[in-house]
């Protein structure tokens, strides 16, 4: 029955992505993606990858369809040129299709145990976790504890990723720093009673389930990256109900780039507390009296400098397009 | 029976998505998104009764909170857009 | 249900060409990157196909005593879940970029771009 | 008892699929985008509501019925409201429902 779920599901994943190609209108480009999007959460929880769908479902759901809007109004939201060679690319996209199906005769048949993935280092993880890390959830001991390193270089990607979008979009201050200046005309949906209520009522609860996710992320599906996620949709929400400005004075320009660099911050200065503390770089053992204890601590304090930067970021290139789009 | 009400909304699913990739109005594709997230959250819960994975309902909480988020930007984007283009046709 | 057994590679193979045909094939640049993110995507979807193990549940290990339930692969999930997230805010500084080139060229067409930088 | 329960909350399940499924079928078969949102907008409450409520009699009282709870209010809170707002701002934009028209060519 999984199979059949996912393989109709898979089908309309194909015809969706068919449909956001072909698709004249960006516009609908866009809200077709949303679909594609709530479809691809669907398969990676068929798929049992309940982190992942978690974060797809906080990603793709609000903030992704936010931005795409949001630099839509700054731009023609209409293709003009039919395109480039079509037929050549089309050729040459089929040749290459066919190449990845003969292809994919050789892999193992979906879900197979004995698949090369799951004979590696996998059941390793699967086997020490409880030991060495202690907590329930695999994917956020590895995340956070055993591929720390790995998750830094992520977290700075994502900082330098916000940074950058900063520095194109955001108006020089006059004291030579970075700034937004939001009109007072981004009043968002304020004139639509309804909506706007019902905007302002759900928000603490985003804000409180992101914190959940954030904290409960040891035991369940969850961890920073969701969380951040979560808890900058619930912001994006406030500034949709009751307009950019009022968003910017709850959480202000400094406070957002205070918190990209604070996350990322508190990240290395765990690893570097480690250092201090006789350990490895981000060998959170040495934290504690207790080596699991410790791993804890480490584990809590990095996923939490993860959902500050990944909440910073977001939001601070959320608003980085809303001021640009009053501007104009 | 879980499996009846999980290939409903499957094909509730399909359908939508028919829906939004004919149009014609965008407001006809957002209602169709709108759907598409509801019976997303129905089929997540539905899904996690099915293989006894109860405690991944926190996912079904996620999208019926996010899933709003959406639909409130397309509508504010269709109000700007009116605003800079007054009279243009929009699909 | 032997033939589905490689269907999820199929799918994979079809959304990664579509997302490089719009990549290359479409003159507009936020079509472009649309079109990278379903190729994005549908590198997610490989490695999430690969992480499933018949029979097996999310890898998170309530009852470590019980060694006979079977785990997905969590590795795959790690990498993917990180790049979501990634994915997001390199699309958002694309976006940035050509919001920039639309303010200094007036469009986001390849081709006209290509024509402008020549004269 | 269990029995009772158990049967209660498969035809509610039933029905919330059915609800469900008319809801699709709506959507894509009804002419015209307000007759579209009408089908779309009451099935989608009444069938979340049975599936949720069906859910909620196999859960018995755990954590998942609170999480089943917190969803159904969620949703019964945000679907009517995006609906309300999506005819609302088609209504603005002058989308004119079609049997209007009709009328007005007459």
């Amino acid at each position: 029955m999984t199979v059949l779920f996912g393989a109709f599901l898979l089908t309309m994943l194909v015809i969706t992505a068919i449909g956001i190609v072909r698709a004249q209108h960006l516009f609908v480009s866009v809200v077709l993606s949303g679909i594609y999007s709530l479809q691809m959460a669907g398969m990676f929880f068929i798929l049992d990858a309940a982190d992942v769908a978690l974060t797809e479902a906080a990603v793709g759901a609000g903030v992704a369809t936010v931005l795409m809007l949001s630099a839509l109004a700054l731009l023609d939201d209409r293709e003009r040129s039919a395109g480039l060679k079509r037929l050549l690319f089309a050729v040459v996209a089929s040749a290459t299709l066919i190449l990845l199906l003969h292809a994919s005769v050789d892999m193992p048949s979906l879900g197979d145990p004995n698949a090369p993935v799951h004979t590696h280092v996998a059941p390793w993880y699967l086997e020490e976790t409880p030991r060495l890390i202690g907590m329930p959830n695999v994917v956020t001991a590895i995340l956070a504890g055993f591929r720390g390193y790995d998750t830094l270089g992520e977290l700075f990607v994502i900082f330098t990723a916000g940074t950058g979008v900063l520095f194109l979009l955001a108006s020089v201050h006059e004291r030579g720093g970075l700034a937004l200046l939001p009109s007072p005309d981004g009043t968002g949906l304020r004139h639509h009673l309804v909506p706007r209520l019902i905007g302002r009522f759900i928000v603490p609860f985003i804000v409180l389930f992101a914190l959940y996710v954030q904290f409960h992320g040891d035991f369940g599906p969850g961890g920073g990256f969701q969380a951040g996620a979560l808890a900058s949709a619930g912001i994006v929400l406030y500034a949709l109900a009751e307009g950019e400005a009022t968003a910017l004075k709850v959480l202000s320009f400094r406070v957002l780039t205070g918190m990209i660099a604070a996350g990322a911050l508190l990240y290395v200065g765990v690893g570097l507390a480690c250092l201090m503390l006789g350990g490895t770089f981000l060998d959170y053992s040495v934290l504690a009296d207790d080596p699991i204890a410790g791993q804890h601590l480490g584990i809590l304090l990095v996923e939490l400098g993860v959902g500050i930067t990944v909440s910073g970021v977001l939001l601070a290139i959320f608003h980085s397009f809303a001021a640009r789009e009053q501007r104009r | 029976m879980y499996v009846a009400a999980a290939i409903a909304i499957l094909v509730t699913m399909a359908l939508a998505l028919t829906r939004a990739l004919l149009g014609p109005s965008v407001y006809d594709r957002v209602l169709a998104v709108n759907m598409f997230g509801t019976k997303t959250v129905l089929f997540l819960s539905v899904i996690a009764f099915l293989y006894d994975r109860r405690d991944f309902l926190d996912l079904a909480v996620a999208y019926a909170l996010i899933n709003f988020i959406g639909v409130l930007a397309v509508l504010k984007f269709v109000q700007d857009y009116r605003l800079r283009h007054p009279g243009e046709d929009q699909r | 249900m032997h033939f589905l057994d490689h269907y999820n590679y199929w799918v994979f193979a079809v959304l990664l060409l579509t997302g490089l045909y719009a990549v290359v094939s479409r003159a507009n640049l936020v079509k472009k990157l649309i079109g990278l993110s379903i190729f994005q995507s549908a590198v997610f979807l490989l490695y999430i196909s690969m992480d499933k193990v018949a029979g097996g549940t999310a890898p998170i290990i309530i009852q470590p005593e019980d060694a006979d339930r079977l785990y997905s692969n969590p590795l795959p999930q790690v990498l993917i879940l990180t790049a979501i997230v990634v994915g997001i805010s390199t699309l958002a500084l694309g976006l940035a970029i050509v919001v920039r080139i639309n303010e200094a060229y007036g469009t986001t067409e390849e081709n006209e771009l290509a024509r402008m930088d020549e004269e | 008892m269990a029995v009772i329960l158990d049967a209660v909350s498969w035809v509610l399940l039933l029905a919330g699929g059915a609800f469900i499924f008319t809801g699709g079928v709506g959507v894509l078969r009804m002419p015209g985008f307000y007759t579209r949102m009408h089908a779309a907008g009451l099935t989608d409450t009444l069938g979340t509501l049975l599936t949720m409520v069906g859910l909620i009699l196999q859960s018995g009282f755990t954590l998942s019925t609170a999480k089943l709870l917190a969803i159904l209010l969620f949703l019964l809170l945000t679907a009517p409201t995006a609906a309300y707002a999506l005819a609302n701002a088609a209504r603005l934009a002058g989308l004119v429902p079609e049997r209007a028209l009709r009328s007005e060519s007459e």
